[in-house]
């Protein structure tokens, strides 16, 4: 059961995530991406990540997601010629084959080292990934990145603030 | 097992079948507030007290000539209305509409009444939530208008500025409860509260938590596109904004998650401040409804008293006033939440 | 059945080698920038598989981590993209070639 | 008051800043105010802090205050510290007591200049580290602040910089400083290399158990940390820039050139007592660089016509009465002299101030001539701080100078005694003849000056006449001589430097007095009957001796010599430098490294496509290797 949702949703997003990257339009791409996000937050619940994946949905789909189809629609970006267009085709081929090689690579870590662990994994606590630990854990031993973290996005918004305000002329 | 599949998928009958019908009869009931108000009749011609006027409304939808303009982008064209309509019915799987009942001993066990409580409710209904943004922005920009385009990015950054001070106003609640279940916090609403000691009051967070409702209203009728709030449908600067270009059963679409989004907001805000299904005497889910027709009354009555905002005070609203107030309620619920 | 701790991390792999392609290949700077979110969600995933056959929190923290990053990463990186565009009326990255001897 | 010792030199810092930040948008009239009332405020917190002193027993006159730790470095600390004695005392009074005077002066002296705002700034700037120079409790930030009147000397002397006399002469002063700073640099550093520490209470105490009294050590030391203040107090052989440093705004004459700054090394060298006690041969040099010093600019001071040079050769030379001083084991009455002296040089000074004022800018006392008419409180003033330099009883400069004879007669150093006395009479001669020169006689001042000629205003003579209060009075409070109450407040900080100088010989102190007293009257005498009764005798002196006249008008021609033994040589040198070697070898192996690359980045450049997709692909290639690696290899 748990192997059949898995492959249902990895597949989808095995696709939705090949589709992302060869779409004319960026508008599509985001829609695929958006969709690949969708499926790894149902993957997420599988991973026992029951606060991620929530988090997934809003943070991603909801918030960066949406950030990403406003600035396309407001910069009224036109479909672009096919990326497999003549003037890149070299450049293309060696980054797919370089990916492969990439993937091969990756895949033979994995065979190596993780093919034995136990499927399903060890049992855990029922409190595991939920709200409260990663709250607990984010106050206690992570606070000081987590504050770390609200430094960051501050000066994002201020970067982002002063990048995209108009200049006056 | 089977038993527990049989009631599940009834339940999901159950709540979706209600939803829609509600969703019909809510157009009825707006028509005839407003109407009361105004001091007009309302619909009146169809069934008795124009009853099934809304019956009438869909079968015309539904057989209405689906015009799909050339110009537009068909796919997300297509597609645009059920991914405005999806979530505004999913974020119900997790609202609890009553006790545990066991229907007068028709079932061997007590049976929850809601679909599923997970233990991150009120995200999963905000994250519902701001995935109704994309049915918006892409019907606004797929329909390759200048009306609509601007009509969905309004509405959109309308959507995002407000989930802010939204999401913001109920942390004051989580705080109080400790938890993201909806369940459990309908759990924490029991029993009374003393005010001063002497004047008792329902132990609901209406009452400790004043400004966070008002917040979250607020922020509720902006979600919603509802008056004052409903710049993104501005007859008079963007035609009808997002869903110009759409007529028919998409039209319907549309329409039906604005007042299931209606309906989601309503039923959140008695989950969370009104103390859900509970209450004395009658069964719970009656005083679940009460409450959310209550709220829903609210909607109508502000939509025909207050006149819409211009789009600049709509976005300081949020930003520089709601925004603020919620942040200040949070600390507040926060010192007090450690101290007490 | 229970899911092998090798799928997550193949299907991550995956979603790696797609973003990597998508950043080597496209010329849309917006899709380039698309395929980072890929490879920061393939990256997540292989977190979370670790942390749940690990049965250790710490993966489920760091995910919440490049959540927080990628969405600073994600409004710094749109507004240069906005900028860009106010400027160049373009954001192919190809033309965007300031920096060539 | 004694437990925050920053209330002292923290307010001139303050109106430093202010002044420095806001000087140009708040008017003059606030800079003014601020300046004055920081220095002002400084001068009360130092009188609280005399006060507070006197009232503590005679040997716990001693407070001790470290601010802030500045380095640490392994087992050397320097701290923000603060030392306050009777001889830090003493010097704070003089410094914020003669500054605020002369900063009230500068009021109405520079009140047309443009530069007014800059010039309040740096004025207080000066007092601030000045303060900090004599406050310090270690070598250390004696050292700093020892630099940092030295670059606000710098500063002030060049204050007019578009003038190009002034700005060379800034860095005359500059440079000169240098090479005194560089010894007190080697001094401080060998004091810390053989004692471990640069506190002054850790020094001394540690000094006579580490050191061999008369050793090697001790005496290059003392040896260099006098060379530091032979340039700062303008001794020979490094007095070349002080008469020069009068390019600067007369009141900065007044206050650095001096009062205050030039004593500096007077004071270093008494703080030192201890050290210079363990090297007798050290205090000989003192004491005969101090005494050569004062005959020597005496002499030159005899024939100067421009009224600021007199004043500065008479302070070379009293400074070298100070040093002998303190060479004779006197520094009691080296301290005294430096407090009078800063009273009546800075009267003199801003005297000769308030004459160039009236005179539209003159400076040359060839025209100048019966002044006493037409500004008859600067006249009156002069006369008073010119008696007073001169050594006449009982203004303030008979009793500190006739103490140092005294002193130097009584520990054994005939010689130097003669030359101190020789250098009185010519004092009491060329301080007679300026007054003269300018106050007296028949006017010779050019017509269009004299049109404008008129009295300073209140704002200048009002201080005027208070320094020259005290130049009259504050003598007295150093009688009876080496008992007075100035002696029963300082002399417990030198209680351990007196024995080893002693009392070698037994002269009466009366005879010896009446003696000094005598030989200044001969030299105001002699300058009567040459200027006023028989003005035809000194030119008839010039053309009997004119080599020696031409000699002394030139300066011995010091400053040719060092330019030709020194400037010229070191100059000759650079350019050969320059040419031969700066030029081919230097910029030559720079200039082709720079080509090389040069030449390497125009063929590495073509990897810059300026396409981000080659970048990334490189970047990728990267990975692909490194994952490689980890993935079969390891």
């Amino acid at each position: 059961m748990e192997l059949l949702v898995f492959a249902g949703l990895a597949l989808v997003a095995a696709v939705a995530g090949l589709l992302v990257i060869v779409q004319r339009h960026a508008v599509y791409s985001a829609l695929f991406l958006i969709i690949t996000m969708g499926s790894l937050a149902g993957i997420y619940i599988l991973l026992d990540a029951h606060f991620v994946w929530v988090i997934q949905v809003i943070v991603y789909a909801g918030a960066i997601m949406v950030l990403f189809l406003f600035v396309i629609m407001l910069l009224d970006i036109r479909s672009e010629p096919a990326p497999w267009a003549p003037p890149d085709r070299g450049r293309i081929l060696i980054a797919v084959l370089l990916s492969v090689v990439l993937l091969a690579e990756l895949g033979v870590a994995v065979a190596r080292r993780f093919v034995l662990a136990p499927a399903g994994g060890p049992a855990v606590a029922s409190s595991f990934g939920r709200t409260q630990t990663v709250g607990r854990l984010l106050f206690t031993d992570f606070l000081f990145p987590f504050e770390i973290t609200s430094i960051i996005l501050l000066v994002a918004m201020v970067g982002a603030m002063v990048l995209a305000k108009k200049r006056l002329h | 097992m089977l038993e527990t599949l049989i009631v599940m998928l009834v339940k999901i009958g159950v709540v979706f079948g209600a939803l829609l019908l509600t969703v019909a009869y809510m157009t009825w009931i707006e028509r005839k507030v407003i109407a009361d108000i105004q001091v007009r009749l309302g619909p009146t011609r169809v069934g008795p007290y124009g009853l099934l006027q809304p019956i009438a409304d869909g079968l015309k939808l539904m057989f209405k000539e689906d015009l799909i303009p050339s110009q537009v982008d068909r796919a997300i064209f297509l597609l645009a209305p059920s991914l405005s309509i999806i979530p505004a019915f999913i974020a119900f799987a997790v609202i609890p509409f009553g006790d545990s009942t066991t229907l007068f001993g028709l079932l061997s066990r007590p049976v929850p009444l809601h679909i599923t409580d997970i233990d991150v409710g009120v995200l999963f209904v905000f994250g519902a939530a701001s995935l109704g943004v994309y049915g918006i922005v892409l019907a606004g920009w797929s329909s390759n208008n200048k009306y609509s385009l601007l009509g969905g990015l309004r509405s959109s950054a309308q959507l995002i500025s407000y989930e802010l001070p939204m999401g913001l106003s109920v942390v004051g609640v989580l705080l109080l409860v400790g938890s993201l279940s909806l369940v459990d916090i309908v759990k924490a609403q029991a029993g009374v509260a003393w005010w001063f000691g002497i004047l008792p009051v329902p132990n609901w967070f209406l009452f400790s938590q004043p400004l966070g409702f008002c917040i979250y209203f607020c922020c509720a009728l902006a979600e919603t596109n509802r008056a004052p709030f409903d710049l993104p449908e501005a007859e008079t600067e963007l035609v009808a904004g997002f869903h110009t270009e759409y007529s028919s059963m998409k039209f319907a679409m549309f329409f039906m998650a604005e007042y299931a989004n209606m309906i989601t907001v309503a039923a959140l805000a008695t989950t969370l401040f009104l103390g859900g299904w509970l209450g004395p005497i009658a069964p719970s889910p009656v005083w679940f409804l009460g409450k959310v027709f209550l709220l829903l009354f609210l909607f109508i009555w502000f939509r025909a008293t207050l006149p819409r905002f211009r789009y600049d005070q709509l976005m300081n609203f949020g930003w520089k006033r709601l925004l603020p107030l919620a942040l200040l309620n949070t600390a507040i619920t926060a010192i007090v939440a450690v101290r007490g | 059945m229970s899911v092998p701790l090798s799928a997550y991390l193949i299907l991550s792999a995956y979603l790696f080698a797609m973003g990597v392609v998508g950043v080597a290949t496209r010329r849309n700077a917006l899709i380039i920038f698309m395929s980072i979110e890929l490879m920061l969600n393939a990256v997540n995933l292989s977190f979370l598989a670790f942390a749940r056959f690990l049965n250790s929190m710490d993966g489920q923290i760091f995910v919440f981590f490049v959540m927080v990053v990628a969405a600073a990463e994600v409004a710094v990186g749109l507004a240069i993209i906005i900028a860009i565009y106010r400027n160049k009326e373009t954001v192919d990255v190809a033309e965007l070639n300031l920096l060539k001897w | 008051m004694l437990n925050s010792l920053w209330l002292i030199p923290v307010w001139p810092l303050l109106g430093f800043l202010v002044n420095g930040f806001f000087g140009r948008r708040i008017g003059k009239t606030a800079v003014g105010t601020i300046a004055c009332g920081s220095v002002g405020l400084s001068l009360l917190a130092s009188l609280g802090a005399l006060g507070k002193l006197l009232a503590r027993p005679a040997e716990a006159r001693r407070v001790e205050q470290v601010l802030a730790p500045w380095i640490g470095a392994g087992n050397f600390q320097a701290d923000w510290g603060l030392l306050l004695d009777p001889l830090s005392a003493v010097m704070i009074l003089v410094v914020s007591g003669v500054g605020f005077l002369i900063h009230v002066y500068s009021i109405g002296y520079m009140r047309e200049d443009p530069d007014y705002p800059r010039f309040f700034t740096y004025l207080n700037l000066f007092t601030f580290s000045m303060l900090m120079l004599v406050l310090a409790n270690n070598y250390l930030l004696l050292y700093v602040f020892w630099e940092a009147v030295g670059l606000c000397s710098y500063l002030l002397i060049g204050f007019w910089f578009e003038k190009k006399s002034a700005a060379d002469a800034g860095k005359k002063a500059f440079i000169v400083n240098r090479v005194g700073d560089f010894g007190f640099a080697l001094g401080v550093m060998l004091l810390w290399t053989s004692l471990g520490t640069l506190r002054y209470d850790q020094v001394f105490a540690a000094a006579p158990a580490q050191l061999v009294a008369g050793g090697g050590v001790v005496t290059a030391i003392t040896l260099l940390l006098f060379l530091g203040a032979t340039g700062k107090s303008a001794q020979i052989p490094l007095y070349v820039w002080l008469p020069d440093a009068m390019e600067g705004p007369t009141p900065v004459s007044a206050l650095i050139h001096a009062a205050t700054m030039v004593t500096a090394g007077v004071y270093m060298v008494a703080r030192s007592a201890p050290l210079f006690t363990l090297a007798p041969l050290s205090l000989s040099v003192v004491a005969w660089i101090g005494g050569l010093t004062a005959v020597f600019a005496a002499t030159i001071a005899l024939v100067q016509t421009d009224i600021k040079r007199i004043v500065a050769y008479s302070t070379i030379s009293q400074l070298g009465y100070m040093f002998l001083g303190c060479g004779v084991g006197a520094y009691a009455a080296a301290i005294f002299h430096l407090m009078t002296h800063a009273f009546f040089k800075a009267l003199l000074f801003l005297g000769s101030g308030s004459v160039i004022h009236g005179l539209s800018g003159e400076q040359d006392i060839r025209k100048m001539g019966g002044l006493r008419k037409h500004m008859p409180i600067t006249a009156w003033t002069f006369l008073i701080a010119a008696l007073a330099n001169a050594g006449i009883f009982p203004l303030a400069g008979f009793w500190s100078k006739d103490e140092i004879l005294y002193g130097a007669a009584a520990g054994g150093y005939g010689a130097v005694w003669a030359l101190g006395a020789g250098g009185a009479f010519l004092t009491a001669f060329y301080m007679l003849r300026c007054y003269y020169l300018t106050f007296e006689g028949r006017s010779r001042v050019e017509p269009e000056a004299a049109h404008h000629l008129h009295e300073s205003p209140p704002v200048m003579t009002v201080p005027l006449v208070i320094l020259a209060v005290f130049a009259a009075l504050v003598g007295f409070v150093g009688v009876p001589p080496e008992h007075g109450a100035y002696h029963r407040f300082v002399e417990p900080v030198f209680a351990g430097a007196k024995q080893v100088a002693g009392h070698a010989a037994s002269v009466g102190e009366v005879p010896m007095a009446i003696l000094s007293l005598v030989i200044a009257l001969v030299g105001v005498w002699l300058a009567t009957r040459f200027y006023v009764w028989r003005p035809e005798i000194p030119a008839r002196m010039v053309e009997r001796y004119p080599a020696a006249y031409r000699t002394l008008l030139h300066k011995y021609y010091v400053d040719e010599l060092y330019d030709a033994l020194i400037v010229e040589p070191i100059r000759r040198g650079s350019l050969w430098l320059w040419r031969r070697f700066d030029e081919p070898v230097i910029d030559g192996s720079v200039n082709g490294i720079g080509a090389l690359i040069r030449i390497g980045s125009l063929a590495l450049r073509r990897v810059q496509t300026g396409y981000v997709m080659s970048y990334v692909l490189s970047f990728i290639v990267g990975v692909v290797a490194i994952l490689g690696y980890l993935a079969f290899w390891r």
